[in-house]
């Protein structure tokens, strides 16, 4: 339903970031996106989700289709209207406000108010801490409350396609499992299309059905969880597994090896 | 005793005045967290149109000043989309620099079409004050008072309540995380400028109706700079109490302690107090707390 | 407005073209005084203009080269440079109290004679300020005149006054000088307040001024600050009668101060247009040139022409009009100049600068004021 | 003998009491881990250390010292330096000027030494310059050294936040989640760059972090909070086995 | 093959950090300065008296601008008060030359220092106070200052203000125009310096860290009121003598010549200029200096041509203002300052320039 085809990115007209970047989401899965830092995730989400331009940043090559139609360009607002909803890397609450006007403020964007009270419902369902806490001003959560929020809000929006920017930074183990989970819920029970960037890429690929991993500006590598999981690098770089089993931090070796694909 | 009522209640319908004005800074500001430095001008054009209709065209008191809001209306929205649009997602200082660009702009443009001599309005409000006891009020002073009062419940509903208003905050806490839920900041821009245009023109056309309409009005707005600030500058209550408190104390330092010192007290014992509050609370009475969490 | 270069066909009589005398001009026009500010810029114009028509002085044609500079001093800084260094003119029209004070010393060394709408009494002292001089009665002497004129008014024991004023060396200018002057004639000074130019409200300042009791309050003002103490005075029935000083007094006060107007006293310094004097008829010939009409001009419109007309005098009497020293001689050769009843006859000596003390007084009745005694002093 | 002693520290925002008579003692020289799940009150605690919060109760001592009402920059002068979770860089300053104020704390010019840039001034930049380009190299961030920190990405980003504690050369080093957003790949980088500092520099070490292999890998002792309260302390053996932890943190399958 | 004026950075580096941080590294740049302070001690030989004037009301503003820009562009304080703090300078070095007869050379730098005092202690709520609040507070240093200086008539000749001298070496009297010119120009020149030296080290940098992030700045080791203090100290200096330089020329302190709206320009300097910009604050000054003036002489031209039109002329210049204000921030957030280095930079990468 989503393609990029060999999309370019240029920050303030000279840092070129996404050199080719081409991928698509088929509809109702979830896809991983994988890669270093600094290697364009974000950068990509942005450009779907049109969140570029108040960056001084814009798509000066190759373009972006929904359901065949072009949306590179087009403002933020059509493009959630359209129903692709981007959850911003760093959570982004909105502090001032309590966690039920957050959530509130998620659904903005539809006509069907009548729904929302119960979608606020759903949302509880899904995260009953967020039900304790509101009342709260959001700026005074935790991190992990704060990912939940942000979470949540995007489902307030019933978006088509759900971009997650790193849904697992700084969340505790068991709640990382938890949000996970509740992404491949509401992929299952909503139907939403979802498109995960991760660095976490064990829990990623644990849910996902297809998975591109970048490098400075470029797919490197993509394909179906299955074969990812099969490739030794993969393995190596992005599972923290050596030959035998998870290798030992103390054990990391000071010198490092190449990936094949650079 | 009656004297000191007196202070009191002049303190409280001048200090309405204030509100009126301050309102129109507390509306950018919850939208953009700029200032507005082009308010006095706002209200300069909102009177100055009322006032040409009634007393040039004499149209009825009412439909002028409804006349007047619609163009305030329309002004405020072209003033966002001509002068502010590109500002949006920029440094908010050099949002609040364009307004200060802005109010010169519009200054001009008062100039050339209404030159610089005081219009006053044909008596709108009737001139007798009305008598409470020993206590005495002038008829505009009492109008704004109420006024302000009601401008105070619809806003505090709106903010609350209505989608747009919530928006509204939001858009004003992180501009691109509210692009991000779809909000178009343009819009809510443009709302609030509206809002603003038409609140400051009502003001205007009260306080023109005190003391006749020069361009030198439009300074009215510095004055209440603090008065928004006391209050919380994104405070709706705020600035309403900030401003009949900042009356008050005007009042009554000119009734109490300028006879001792001869004058001029008035102005300065206001600032005075207001920086002691801010020590007290650093956002104002009802300010919204930075939030600083590392 | 911008740079006027009032100019007409080269000057005929007084014998051959001498060549152009340049003045200067600062006009407040945008500025906070710009509603009293632009009348009397078109006045001063309007005379140099006229002047010219006539052809000119002394075969010397008249330039007037002003500018506004919207009450701003450093604005008034750049132009009397620009006037002094690259427009070259041998003399100045100022106009407001403080920039009047900002150019004293500078128009002294460079040797400009200037005049200005601020009548400040310390612009007397010939030493400080030698090339100042003073068209009108000065601020103070127009308190002293009032005082003198309540004094010999006044029925039933000492006259109490008050004296309202704002914070400004405008506003200040003649207290001192009015209290001293009260205390040597005896007339008791019960109360001062201070109003500020802007103010809304003047409704603490007078509640306390009513507990004195005055009989009289002497006002040094604006017409907005005016109109808001005589009305809160109405509102408030205060029975003081308030007598203004030059600057409250105007067709300007009476829309803004309505009703609240009535009975109000004030120092008339220069004609009104509507008043039947043997100076009218030039300036109603030089309207006619234009095809405009007395009606639509007011007080401040003719304080101008005043002004320009008695630099222009001077200029006649000057040995050489060219330089600002020479201007000043003739300045100094004035004496009782008739001005037609538009102001009091002015004139100037090597050591007194102070054209006049002589002032009239006029009372609002039915919404216009009327002036009810002739020129006096002290 | 510990260099840090927390006893009971309690803090409390209206209505939540974010800490809960907390008390624990780091040993000199130690990789010490506080682990807990959100909102348990890790953050708040590395405030406290770094004075800025209030403990409501409780007191706090660092080398034998009572701080618990030392401003923060004093604590920076006594040895504390700190790495945020959520990054607090200068984000218009380049990289080398963000560690440069590093040490601010080790350096003395003043205004008019400053402005002037005479002799000593001038000497001690220079000076410090070399400490500074140590930690370039030591966390390998040479080829980003002038560029202004805000257009780096996150990963890098949390590196210079690193860097810039470390140009503090401090005795204490509070590190919230250094970690987070970062791939395996980078974490191991980072592990190593912990390690280093450790055994190089010999730097007793705070370390917040959700990755349970890192904090069992690196720390010599780890201390859990749960609601605010100190549910477990041990090594990590002892502390992947507890029940407790287990129930409320790990889950099953980081269980020893 | 010819060499490109402009490229540099080519075939230079530096072998230790001194040279690497040096202010102006490159041998060509440090030239083109050198001849640009030739350039400008020199014009006075060529330019009229007019000119010089004005230029020398552009220096003086520009000083003050930098000094405010050390408080608002670099360490984030917003302040509204400037034009009360030139009044202390100017009154300072007023009351101390006429009234203690103190010489203008003592009591010149004896304003700054009060100014930078007077400063100081209003900069003492910056303890708790945040940005637009802060700003309220030196709002209310305005006006408390000028309500002194207006009613302390023994000492300040209240509202009708005080007359002053241009200063004198000997027997010379900075009386003529290019005199006082490069009087203002060499201090103008130490204000520079002085600040760029400043924001390279130690104390620049933790004014800076206050501005983008006071918390983590104070985990640092920095001591936020103190630097706080500072900096309105350090700010508040350089326009004291700003103000001083400013009374000795125009020869005149009065109430009336620091009102809110002079401050309401400087702050329009700096922004227009370049927050955080020592050479912005000198194109802002210049720039909001002479705009005005500018206008007025194509207003002259004009309303020489069509003589009907004054009035709305009158009007059209404030509108231009403005719009020329609005404009800059439109097209350049960070000033002029940016636009100038955008040039520089795009003549630094020409002929290979990026174009797209
Ligand atoms: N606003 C910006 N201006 C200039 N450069 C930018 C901007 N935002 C990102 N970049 C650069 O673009 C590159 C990619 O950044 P991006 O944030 O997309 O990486 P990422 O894959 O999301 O990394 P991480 O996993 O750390 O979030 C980085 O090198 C960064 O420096
Ligand atoms: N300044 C504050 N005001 C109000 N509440 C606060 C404040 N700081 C922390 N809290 C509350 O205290 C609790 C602990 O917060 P803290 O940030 O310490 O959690 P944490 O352990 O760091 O969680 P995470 O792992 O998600 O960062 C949270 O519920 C948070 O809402
Ligand atoms: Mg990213
Ligand atoms: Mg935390």
């Amino acid at each position: 339903m989503l393609t990029l085809n060999n999309v370019e990115v240029m920050y303030n007209r000279v840092i070129l970031v996404l050199k080719g970047m081409s991928m698509v989401i088929p509809e109702g899965k979830i896809v991983a996106l994988l890669g270093s830092n600094g290697a364009g995730k974000t950068t990509t989400l942005k450009a779907i989700s049109g969140l570029l331009r108040s960056e001084d940043g814009e798509v000066t090559d190759g373009y972006i289709e929904l359901y065949g139609e072009r949306i590179e360009g087009k403002d933020a607002e059509e493009i959630v209207k359209k129903g692709i909803f981007q959850c911003m890397e760093g959570r982004r609450v909105f502090e001032h406000l309590t966690v039920e006007e957050n959530l509130i403020v998620g659904a903005h964007t539809r006509k069907d108010r009548h729904n929302i009270k119960a979608d606020l419902q759903k949302v509880y369902h899904y995260f009953p801490k967020l039900h304790m806490l509101r009342h709260r001003q959001a700026g005074y959560l935790s991190g992990g409350e704060q990912q939940m929020l942000a979470i949540g809000r995007g489902m307030m929006a019933k978006p088509k396609i759900l971009l997650l920017d790193e849904p697992s930074l700084g969340i505790a183990p068991l709640l990382v499992k938890e949000i996970f989970s509740i992404i491949k819920r509401i992929n299952e029970e909503e139907g939403t299309t979802i498109l995960v960037v991760e660095q976490n890429a064990n829990i990623a690929l644990s849910i996902a059905h297809y998975g591109y991993i970048m490098e400075n500006g470029r797919i490197v590598m993509d394909g179906p969880v299955e074969r990812l999981l099969e490739n030794e690098d993969v393995k190596e770089f992005y599972l923290g597994m050596s030959e035998k089993g998870r290798k030992n931090y103390r054990e990391v070796k000071s010198y490092k090896r190449r990936k094949r694909w650079l | 005793m009656a004297f000191f009522l007196q202070m009191l209640v002049t303190g409280i319908v001048v200090g309405s005045v204030y509100a009126l004005v301050a309102l129109g800074f507390v509306l950018i500001y919850k939208s953009s967290d700029a200032i507005n430095f082009a308010q006095g001008e706002f209200l300069l054009i909102g009177t100055y149109v009322c006032l040409t209709l009634v007393a040039s065209y004499n149209v009825p008191f009412i439909a002028a000043l409804l006349l007047a809001l619609a163009f305030s209306a329309l002004l405020g929205w072209s003033v966002e989309k001509v002068v502010l649009r590109p500002f949006i997602g920029k440094p908010v200082i050099s949002m609040i620099m364009a307004t200060i660009g802005l109010s010169s702009v519009l200054a001009g443009i008062v100039h050339i079409i209404w030159g610089h001599e005081t219009r006053v309005y044909p008596p709108v409000f009737s001139e007798k004050p009305l008598q409470f006891g020993e206590v005495i009020i002038a008829p505009v002073y009492a109008w704004s008072f109420v006024i302000v009062m009601i401008w105070l419940m619809i806003f505090t509903l709106f903010f609350k309540y209505s989608r747009f208003g919530i928006a509204m905050r939001a858009t004003a806490d992180d501009q691109q995380a509210a692009l991000s839920m779809g909000i178009s900041v343009k819009t809510i821009f443009a709302i609030a400028w509206v809002i603003a245009a038409i609140v400051s023109a009502v003001g205007g056309v009260l306080l023109g109706n005190i003391n006749g309409v020069n361009s030198s009005l439009s300074l009215i707005g510095l004055k209440v700079l603090p008065v928004a600030i006391l209050g919380g500058l994104d405070s709706i209550p705020g600035a309403i109490i900030g401003g009949i408190l900042i009356g008050i104390i005007e009042s009554m330092t000119g009734g109490y302690l300028d006879p001792l010192v001869g004058g001029g007290l008035k102005e300065v014992i206001p600032f005075v107090i207001l920086v002691i509050i801010l020590m007290v609370k650093p956002y104002g009475l009802f300010g919204k707390k930075e939030i600083e969490r590392v | 407005s911008g740079g006027d270069k009032t100019t007409t066909e080269p000057a005929k009589e007084g014998g051959k073209e001498q060549g152009t005398i340049k003045i200067g001009a600062l006009f407040d026009i945008t500025g906070a005084t710009g509603d009293v500010g632009t009348p009397y810029a078109e006045g001063e114009k309007a005379y140099i203009e006229y002047i010219n028509s006539k052809g000119g002085v002394n075969g010397y044609k008249i330039e007037l080269v002003g500018q506004d500079y919207a009450y701003k001093i450093p604005e008034a800084q750049k132009l009397y440079q620009k006037y002094k260094a690259s427009d070259k003119v041998s003399a100045i029209l100022g106009w407001g109290t403080a920039d009047t004070e900002a150019l004293r010393q500078q128009v002294a060394a460079d040797k400009l004679p200037f005049f200005s709408a601020s009548y400040s009494e310390n612009l007397k002292n010939i030493k400080e300020s030698p090339y100042n001089f003073l068209t009108a009665a000065s601020y103070s002497d127009q308190a002293r005149s009032v005082l003198r004129w309540i004094k010999e008014n006044h029925t039933g024991g000492t006259p109490k006054v008050a004296l309202i004023y704002n914070d400004t060396a405008f506003g200040k200018s003649p207290i001192q000088d009015a209290k001293d002057f009260a205390k040597e004639i005896g007339v008791e000074i019960v109360d001062e307040q201070i109003v500020d130019l802007k103010a809304l409200d003047a409704t603490s300042q007078l509640l306390n001024m009513k507990k004195k009791a005055p009989d009289y309050a002497i006002i040094q003002q604006t017409w907005g600050a005016t109109a808001t103490i005589l009305k809160d005075a109405k509102k408030l029935g205060i029975e003081t009668q308030f007598i203004g000083l030059n600057w409250t007094t105007g067709e300007g006060l009476l829309p803004i101060a309505g009703d609240a107007a009535e009975g109000f006293i004030g120092v008339v310094t220069h004609a009104f247009p509507y008043e039947d004097l043997p100076g009218m008829a030039e300036v109603k010939e030089y309207l006619a040139s234009k095809g405009e009409k007395l009606e639509d001009k007011n007080q401040k419109f003719i304080q101008g022409w005043v002004t320009a007309k008695i630099l222009v005098e001077g200029i006649k009497q000057a040995d050489d009009p060219t330089t600002g020293e020479g201007i000043r001689q003739g300045l100094e050769k004035l004496k009782d100049l008739d001005l037609g009843g538009l102001a009091a006859p002015v004139t100037f000596t090597a050591d007194n600068h102070a054209g006049t003390n002589q002032i009239r007084l006029a009372k609002v009745e039915n919404g216009q004021f009327k002036v009810f005694t002739d020129y006096f002093g002290y | 003998m510990g260099i840090l002693k927390v006893q009971n520290v309690s803090i409390r925002f209206g209505g939540v009491l974010a800490l809960d008579s907390v008390s624990f003692e780091v040993k000199e020289g130690e990789i010490f881990s506080l682990i807990g799940p959100n909102g348990a009150g890790k953050t708040s605690m590395l405030n406290c250390i770094s004075g800025l919060y209030k403990p409501t109760e409780g007191d706090i001592f660092f080398k034998d010292e009572r701080i618990t009402h030392v401003k923060p920059h004093k604590r920076a002068a006594l040895g504390i330096a700190r790495a945020f979770q959520n990054i607090e860089l200068f984000p218009h300053l380049s990289v080398l000027d963000n560690l440069m104020l590093g040490r601010h704390v080790r350096m003395k010019t003043g205004v008019l030494a400053g402005g002037l840039y005479w002799g000593k001034a001038q000497k001690e930049e220079v000076e410090h310059r070399y400490k500074v380009e140590e930690v370039i190299d030591f966390l390998e961030l040479e080829h980003v050294r002038n560029v202004p920190v805000g257009t780096l990405s996150y990963g890098l980003q949390k590196r210079v936040e690193v860097g810039r504690a470390l140009a503090m050369d401090p005795d204490l080093l509070l590190l919230d989640e250094p970690m987070a957003g970062m791939n395996n790949e980078e974490k191991e980088d980072m592990a190593r760059y912990i390690i280093d500092i450790h055994e190089e520099k010999k730097t007793t070490i705070i370390l917040i972090e959700h990755d349970m292999g890192v904090v069992m890998d690196l720390s010599n002792h780890i201390a859990v909070l749960d609601f605010g309260k100190l549910i477990a302390y041990g090594t990590p053996k002892e502390v992947q086995t507890n029940p407790h932890v287990i129930e409320a943190y790990l889950g099953e399958e980081h269980a020893g | 093959m010819v060499r490109n004026p402009f490229v540099m950075q080519c075939g230079e580096f530096h072998v230790d950090y001194r040279q690497d941080m040096a202010i102006w590294k490159i041998a060509r740049v440090r030239w083109r300065i050198f001849m640009i302070v030739a350039l400008f001690a020199l014009f006075p030989m060529v330019a009229t008296d007019y000119v010089v004037g004005l230029a020398t009301l552009c220096g003086i503003a520009a000083i003050g601008a930098i000094g405010l820009n050390i408080l608002t562009g670099f360490t984030g304080q917003i302040s509204i008060g400037v034009g009360a703090f030139l009044g202390v300078g100017g009154y300072t070095s007023a009351i101390l030359t006429t009234k203690l007869g103190l010489s203008f050379w003592a009591a010149f730098p004896l304003a700054g220092l009060i100014t930078a005092l007077v400063g100081a202690l209003f900069g003492i709520p910056s303890l708790r106070l945040k940005g637009l609040y802060l700003a309220i507070a030196t709002l209310a240093a305005q006006v408390i200052i000028l309500f002194v200086i207006s009613r302390w008539d023994s000492l300040t000749g209240g509202t009708a203000g005080l007359v002053l001298n241009r200063p004198q070496i000997g027997s010379f009297t900075f009386m003529s125009e290019t005199s006082y010119y490069y009087l203002m120009f060499v201090v103008l020149l130490i204000t520079i310096v002085f600040s760029l030296n400043l924001f390279r080290t130690r104390v620049g940098r933790a004014f800076i860290a206050i501005r983008d992030r006071d918390i983590a700045a104070e985990v640092m080791g920095i001591d936020l009121f103190k630097y706080k203090v500072l900096a309105f100290f350090v700010s508040s200096f350089f326009v004291g003598i700003a103000g001083a330089l400013l009374g000795h020329y125009t020869m005149i302190v009065s109430p009336e010549l620091y009102s809110i709206s002079v401050s309401i320009e400087y702050l329009a300097m700096i922004l227009v200029g370049g927050l955080g910009s020592v050479f912005g604050s000198l194109y802002g000054a210049v720039f909001i200096t002479l705009m005005p003036v500018v206008l007025r002489s194509v207003v002259d031209v004009l309303s020489g041509t069509f003589p009907g039109l004054e009035g709305v002329l009158v009007g059209m210049k404030e509108v231009v203002f403005g719009v020329v204000i609005i404009l800059f921030l439109v097209y350049e957030p960070d000033g002029l300052n940016k636009i100038w280095s955008n040039i520089k930079n795009y003549f630094r990468l020409w002929p290979f320039s990026y174009t797209k």
